[in-house]
């Protein structure tokens, strides 16, 4: 029954188990009879009618933050596998450099 | 399609749903056009020396997350559907306690033209508290009649339940019902 | 310069365009100033940096003139100039002043919506106090209006259809948000974090007092008048029973103007905590909001044991004060005075030394003094800006002249500073109510008071904590008053805020919102501030007006 | 059947459940103590819970019905599958392997993403805003956090947790690496959303972020989870920083501390916006993790 701890398997038990619960609450929450209201099911929009079309807010900063993440995370999984060497050192203060210019840039 | 279960077995959730329901009331503040005398008194009583929290109580900003609205002010002709939409967000077993007397019975404001009056006019309310402005006690007196007044009248209340400690039963009661079910 | 050369000098600026000066009271100066000449008269007292337009109010003369007279207040310091502007009842035009002053849009949507008096030159003439619903043509403080049946036949008030932002994105701050403890709806466009464009529409408190208090007596409007806004509720009705006992020519008692004196800096106290609480959960810091908002139950209670209330605790009657400052109760307040006093002590530290809340409160929403006079802001966020405008000492009314207080001022003008100016004001407060306390003059507590006050109109202006509130009452000899008139500070910080929030990053508009401490219930206005460029210029006085111009239409 | 064991009751489910609620009551009353309010009592947790799962839940008209519904679940089970590679209250993980320090981070990640994709699920401009935030301040921290904790993995030469506890058992790594202790410390306020770092839920700006429009079940899913990932958090840095698996009442100890500092961190620092935060992450975290691992390496290099 070892099998059972697996991450992959594990997360699938569990989903299930969740989807459970979440079934129990659905049966015994109040009946939903909210289809047939339509303000209750409309978007809050504290008070306001709410919009009802998608519009995206700017994402420019965090496509910034997203290649900062990418920068150090592949940095991160190099030094993580390989052992405190020298090498790994001369490729830690290149990773520092390169963090240090996404900076200032 | 709620389950049909045996008589005991519903009736201790019944119990465990209104239980819950009585410690956990989250409220929204709404103010449809009060003076804010009564506003700063509900803010008031969430500040330490009230504190509002022992009773479980917290101020929520969505109406999704609130099971207790509180409406101060006269409920003037701008802000009546609004107060009607708010209502409407609300997930169902939602009450409305009017905190004022403008809420009430439209307090100071009778001979004013952009008043609509008092919040029932609008939406159902449940527990009334007048003064202008009431004192945050009175508030937290109001909010726990309305509390009480949800316990069911049979006169086996939640005590007998107690015995076997709350946190255990919920909980049991939640898996357990996910194993059976 | 006293107020008499104050005057003269206006009095000379005006004299060409003038038909006749009157001198009603030893610190007023009436110019009846035709239609046409208005624009002239506003800029040459504007030209000779005489004093800011405090309001405008509107005055229906009623059937037989069929006329509605437009006055406009424009104060320096302890001196106020009116212009009397004569228009007919029905079709009557006067030219916008908003290139002049920029708080002249807000105050002129006031009079087009409750006069019907048409305003030429201005872009934007939406509804301002009235719902969205209101009938067209019936304006509510014209004698004859039938206001119920107006009121009834108000439909839903729905803002046009949806989508009306196109794809632009915008964050509504409505009437429901925890950001506001009274309903306003903001619109804010966002680009990313940064605000691109704001719009304000509040009327939503609008309860149309103006319009009951002309149909109830002198005393019943005293009630009436505290419970404009529950914060300042003693302001107005000081304010309110200034004006009235002006009118009578009755003046309070010595020992009652103390004592009301005492009350104001105890409402300053708790509003300024009240705020100080409030301002910091606006910007994360629920600490100091549960930490100021304890102490200030130690000044409830006072007020409580004082006045019987904490909040609308209504000390004022009309000709003197209800209750009395009574051996008992004098070193019960020493003692409240002296913790509250280390407790502010504590708080100036913290709103000048820690650091994270710094970063929050420090270079937001820095204002020049320059911008600050152009913009005719009021109160503690205009002192912030090193403006130096407070009645409490400029025109010291009551007994302000026995027990005066200094003015407190800084220059660095944003958001700290603001923080720092009213806790240095609790301070003062604290301060000046030990004065009264040592000093307290004897005497009875009211006067006798007649019901039927005589004909005649004068104008209160009163220091509350959010700045200056100005009275405008007219009566007719019966015990009903003819007008009455309520502009209190909220309303001319509007344009200030909304040019402040354009080009801020998202997270610091609602501190920039609570830093001027609005009262909606106090004013209930709204204003377009619509820039989409969102290109730093540098800021000028015009700018205001081509803002205030470029609005769009909603 | 030791397993399923495991996974239903004993370190898994329910217990991790319980667990859960008692961690989130001990901030909350830490909290109110701090604020000198009485603060909630024993069972609040617990009834606020009960409360979510037997409320109605709204699936709003603008957004996918089933997407709406299925997140949170997925939420709670990213959660849930990452405490059983954690040695919960100093007690033997459920199963442990090689690697399953990076597992149990990806997988507390899963919950960040799901609450973003809550948020973009739905045309409310608070949601939308709180999602973004949310996004953005998980990629801005997760790197950062990660490498602190690598830190006792790579003196320990191995990444299973178990391992990198034994090896390290008696020698406390927060005086040995205290800046990588900080930077773990502060990157798990970063990932619970913990003021001063709750931009994506900023009360008085977005109202709840991602979770506005999110009312009964949903919420309750997504507030477990958010429950879960404080426990494991704290387990984490107590194991790898704080000299590991003595017993387990000794470590539930050292899990309270590492609370009590979290909470009055909470008490006392003001909200931070979101450009803030990043730059804080960006400046200093980074930064001073990588000037630490070289100093590991020098003096490893001397001392080899």
């Amino acid at each position: 029954m070892e099998f059972v701890l697996y991450p992959p398997i594990a997360f699938v038990v569990y989903l299930v188990l969740v989807g459970v619960l979440s079934g129990v609450g659905w049966a015994l929450a109040v009946p939903a009879h909210s289809h047939e209201d339509a303000t209750k099911v409309s978007p809050y929009a504290s008070g306001e009618a709410g919009e009802t079309h998608q519009a995206a807010p700017g994402y420019r900063q965090f496509f910034v933050v997203a290649l900062f993440f990418a920068v150090l995370h592949l940095g991160m999984l190099l030094i993580g596998s390989s052992g405190l060497t020298l090498m790994t050192g001369a490729y830690l203060i290149g990773l520092i450099v390169a963090l240090v210019a996404l900076i200032l840039g | 399609m709620s389950v049909q279960m045996s008589g005991m077995w519903a009736e201790v959730l019944e119990k465990v749903k209104t239980w819950a329901r009585i410690n956990s009331p989250w409220i929204l503040h709404y103010n449809s056009g009060s003076c804010n005398g009564c506003d700063i008194e509900i803010v008031a009583t969430i500040t330490p020396r009230y504190d509002l929290e022992r009773f479980g109580i917290k101020l929520q900003g969505s109406p999704r997350h609130a099971d207790v609205l509180i409406c101060t002010g006269p409920v003037t002709l701008q802000s009546r559907d609004r107060l009607k939409r708010i209502y409407e967000q609300m997930p169902d077993p939602k009450f409305v306690v009017a905190v004022g007397s403008c809420a009430t019975s439209s307090g100071a404001f009778p001979g004013c033209y952009n008043v609509v009056g008092h919040v029932d006019e609008v939406i159902p309310v449940n527990a009334y508290i007048p003064g202008c402005p009431p004192r945050p006690e009175a508030i937290i007196d109001g909010i726990v009649k309305l509390l009480t007044s949800l316990q069911p009248p049979a006169p086996a209340t939640a005590e007998t339940h107690d015995a076997q400690s709350p946190a255990q039963a919920a909980a049991e009661a939640a898996t357990n019902e996910g194993e059976s079910a | 310069m006293s107020a008499e050369e104050l005057l003269k000098k206006a009095e000379s600026l005006l004299s060409g365009v003038g038909q006749g000066t009157t001198r009603p009271e030893p610190n007023r100066l009436d110019v009846v100033v035709p239609a046409s000449d208005l624009v002239a008269a506003a800029t040459a007292l504007r030209g000779a940096d005489w004093g800011y337009l405090s309001t405008l109010t509107g005055v229906d003369l009623g059937k037989d003139a069929n006329e509605i007279e437009v006055l406009y207040h424009v104060c320096e310091r302890d001196a106020v100039t009116t212009l009397r502007v004569r228009v007919p009842r029905a079709g009557g035009t006067v030219p916008s002043l908003h290139t002049v002053h920029p708080n002249a849009m807000l105050f002129e949507r006031e009079l087009i919506e409750m006069f019907g008096v048409t305003v030429t030159g201005l872009a934007d003439t939406s509804h301002l106090f009235l719902p969205d619903g209101w009938p067209e043509g019936t304006y509510p403080l014209l004698k004859d209006t039938d206001v119920r049946a107006a009121a009834a036949k108000t439909t839903g008030s729905e803002p046009p259809e949806m989508g009306r932002h196109g794809d632009r994105f915008i964050v509504p701050v409505g009437p429901q948000h925890p950001a506001l403890k009274e309903p306003g709806h903001f619109e804010f466009a966002v680009d990313g974090e940064r605000v691109t464009g704001a719009t304000v529409r509040l009327g939503y408190v609008h309860r149309g007092i103006e319009r009951a208090a002309e149909n109830q007596t002198y005393t019943q409007n005293l009630y009436l008048t505290e419970r404009v806004c529950g914060i300042c509720s003693h302001s107005h009705a000081n304010a309110y029973v200034n004006g009235v006992e002006q009118l009578a020519k009755i003046p309070a008692p010595p020992r009652a103007q103390a004592i009301r004196q005492l009350v104001a800096c105890l409402e300053r106290i708790h509003s300024h905590l009240l705020w100080l609480g409030v301002a910091a959960y606006e910007a994360g810091f629920d600490t100091l909001l549960m930490y100021s908002w304890r102490d200030r139950e130690i000044v409830m209670d006072i007020l409580e044991q004082l006045t019987g209330n904490r909040v609308n605790y209504s000390a004022n009657i009309l000709g003197g004060v209800k209750y009395d400052v009574t051996a008992a109760i004098a070193p019960v307040i020493r003692r409240g005075l002296d913790k509250l006093e280390e407790r502010a002590k504590h708080y100036l530290h913290v709103v000048t030394a820690d650091t994270s809340f710094l970063s929050r409160a420090q270079g937001i929403g820095v204002t020049s003094k320059e911008e600050a006079a152009s913009l005719e802001m009021l109160g503690p966020t205009l002192r912030a800006a090193g403006v130096a405008r407070d009645v409490r000492i400029d025109a010291p009314y009551g007994s302000y002249k026995q027990f005066p207080v200094t003015m407190v001022l800084d220059s660095a003008g944003d958001l700290a500073a603001r923080f720092k100016v009213r806790v240095l004001e609790m301070l003062e407060s604290i301060r000046v109510i030990r004065v009264i306390l040592d000093g307290l003059p004897e005497g009875t507590l009211s006067v006798k008071f007649p019901r039927r006050i005589p004909a005649g109109e004068t104008i209160s202006r009163f220091e509350a904590p959010r700045g200056e509130l100005f009275y405008y009452l007219k009566s007719n000899g019966t015990d009903k008053p003819e007008r009455v008139k309520i502009r209190t500070p909220t309303i001319c910080n509007w344009i200030y805020v909304l040019t402040k929030a354009v080009g801020a990053q998202m997270a610091d508009v609602p501190p920039l919102l609570a830093s001027i401490d609005p009262c909606f219930s106090c004013n209930d206005r709204m204003i377009v501030v619509n820039r989409g460029g969102g290109d730093r210029r540098i800021w000028t006085r015009e700018n205001p007006q081509r803002l205030a111009g470029a609005q769009t239409r909603r | 059947m030791r397993a399923l064991i495991n996974l239903l009751f004993f370190p898994g489910g329910l217990f991790l459940i319980l667990l859960a609620l008692a961690y989130e009551w001990a901030d909350r009353k830490l909290l109110a103590r701090f604020e000198n309010r009485i603060g909630p009592r024993w069972f609040q947790t617990v009834a606020d819970i009960v409360k979510l799962l037997v409320k109605e839940e709204i699936t709003p008209a603008t957004s996918h019905p089933i997407l709406f519904g299925v997140l949170p679940v997925v939420a709670m089970t990213g959660a849930l599958t990452a405490a059983l590679y954690v040695p919960l209250l100093g007690m033997r993980p459920a199963l442990s392997f090689n690697g399953d320090l990076i597992v149990t981070l990806y997988l507390l990640s899963l919950l960040t993403m799901a609450v973003g994709m809550a948020g973009w699920n739905s045309t409310s401009r608070f949601t939308m805003m709180g999602a973004t935030r949310a996004l953005t301040q998980l990629f801005s921290y997760e790197a950062p956090f990660m490498l602190a904790l690598l830190g006792p993995a790579v003196v320990a030469q191995s990444w299973q947790i178990n391992q990198i506890v034994a090896n390290n058992r008696g020698v406390w790594l927060l005086l040995t690496q205290p800046f990588g202790f900080a930077v773990a410390l502060i990157g798990l306020m970063g990932k619970l959303e913990m003021p001063p770092f709750d931009a994506p839920k900023a009360k008085t700006e977005i109202v709840a972020g991602a979770l506005t429009e999110y009312s009964g079940r949903g919420l309750g899913l997504f507030h477990l989870g958010k429950g879960i990932e404080l426990v494991v958090g704290l387990t984490l840095i107590a194991a790898l920083y704080m000299g590991g698996i003595a017993n387990p009442v000794e470590f539930f100890g050292k899990t309270l501390l590492l609370l009590v500092v979290l909470t009055s961190l909470h008490a006392i620092l003001t909200r931070l916006r979101i450009d803030q935060t990043v730059g804080l992450w960006w400046r200093y975290g980074a930064l001073v993790v990588l000037l630490q691992w070289l100093a590991l390496i020098v003096w490893k290099g001397v001392t080899a």
